[in-house]
């Protein structure tokens, strides 16, 4: 599984982007999410207060309950500022 | 026509390229010189390549869909800028103004909230990130059907 | 700034001209090639010189005072044109767009049933002169206030 | 006092302008209308029906009894079509 960070979120994080491998049990976003907190370091930090962040898997808007696994690509970033 | 670049744009050369329909309006977003008050430096865009240019595609068709438009550009620069350089452009082309006019607000006003791009302005107090804006989440919240 | 003139204009030379504002909004009008389902060969614009230019500067005034506004551009063409050919530009440069696109509505909306143009078009049943339409004076009418 | 006349009301007319004294009984646009339709030829048939006709003093919208005279600018013409 493919992770992107975008904006302050990558910077809090600490990276762009990294490949993980999450255990069998992480099936949606939220499990996703509480995986990578109980792992620590940057991508906790990013990710602690959710009202800050939105996701997308494989480019599009998801919510918390979006299933994920294998390949996919899922992105956390903040709210958009473009135009 | 939808492009996401480093490069500037020429106006002129995106209009010329949409068809003739009757009318075709335009809005073209320009990087502050202030912001809050604080004169601005530069200012660097990120951007989410792919999604961004999905989400624009998605923009248009549902622009497409909703008005009989003749055609759609959507060009949004990334990268860093210098406070008056061109930022996004927006047209629309379509055999009645009204239209034009609607749908073009709708695609700027929607972009805003919706396109995976993310402005850092520099000031005399450092780097931040511009926080989204209540207005703006207002503005495309008016097109909700 | 009001220019009413035979020749084309530039759009990028006219946006260039404005106030740099965080957000122009444009709209261009050009000689469509069918009118009620007839081809038109040609469209020749008459106007009242000084009337006209006066009956602009006027409406860009009423803008000014209705909407915060960093600048205002209308160029209109008089004369013989070609379908496709640009009629007219209203370009806004304001701090928020909301003002950019009503102010530039506003005026596009005033102009056609105000300043003192009027279109010939030529088809295949002989010349004749471009009735006023309702959807125009409705238009119009909206910002009454 | 100068006559204009524009678009559909200048063919009518038969012309684009005119210098004309009228008498001192015209006191108002509606005035100058009745005395140019006795006066009869081209301009009367442009002014025969005013729902069609639009008319400025001056380079500016006036209604029927707005004060004529002198040199006065009047303008005559159909409802506009720019844009």
């Amino acid at each position: 599984m493919r992770l992107l960070y975008f904006a302050w979120v990558r910077e809090k994080a600490g990276k762009g982007q990294e490949e993980v491998a999450p255990p069998a049990e992480v099936a949606d976003v939220a499990g996703l999410i509480a995986w990578l907190r109980s792992r620590g370091g940057g991508p906790a930090d990013a990710l602690a207060d959710l009202r800050l962040v939105r996701v997308a898997v494989n480019q599009e808007y998801v919510a918390l309950d979006h299933p994920v696994g294998g390949s996919d690509e899922v992105a956390f970033f903040p709210p958009v500022t473009g135009g | 026509m939808i492009r996401v670049q480093q490069q500037d744009f020429d106006v002129a050369a995106e209009l010329a390229a949409l068809p003739a329909a009757g009318g075709i309006c335009v809005f073209v977003g320009t990087v502050r010189d202030v912001s809050d008050g604080r004169p601005v430096a530069a200012m660097t865009l990120e951007h989410y390549p792919g999604m961004a240019e999905r989400e624009l595609a998605r923009l248009e068709e549902e622009a497409q869909g909703r008005w009989p438009l003749a055609g759609v550009a959507i060009v949004h620069r990334y990268g860093r800028l210098q406070p008056g350089e061109r930022i996004v452009l927006v047209a629309v082309a379509a055999p009645h103004r009204a239209a034009a006019f609607e749908a073009c607000r709708f695609l700027i006003d929607r972009l805003k909230t919706e396109a995976p791009f993310w402005k850092s302005e520099e000031t005399a107090g450092g780097a931040r990130w511009v926080a989204a804006r209540r207005e703006d989440a207002a503005a495309a919240e008016r097109w909700d059907s």
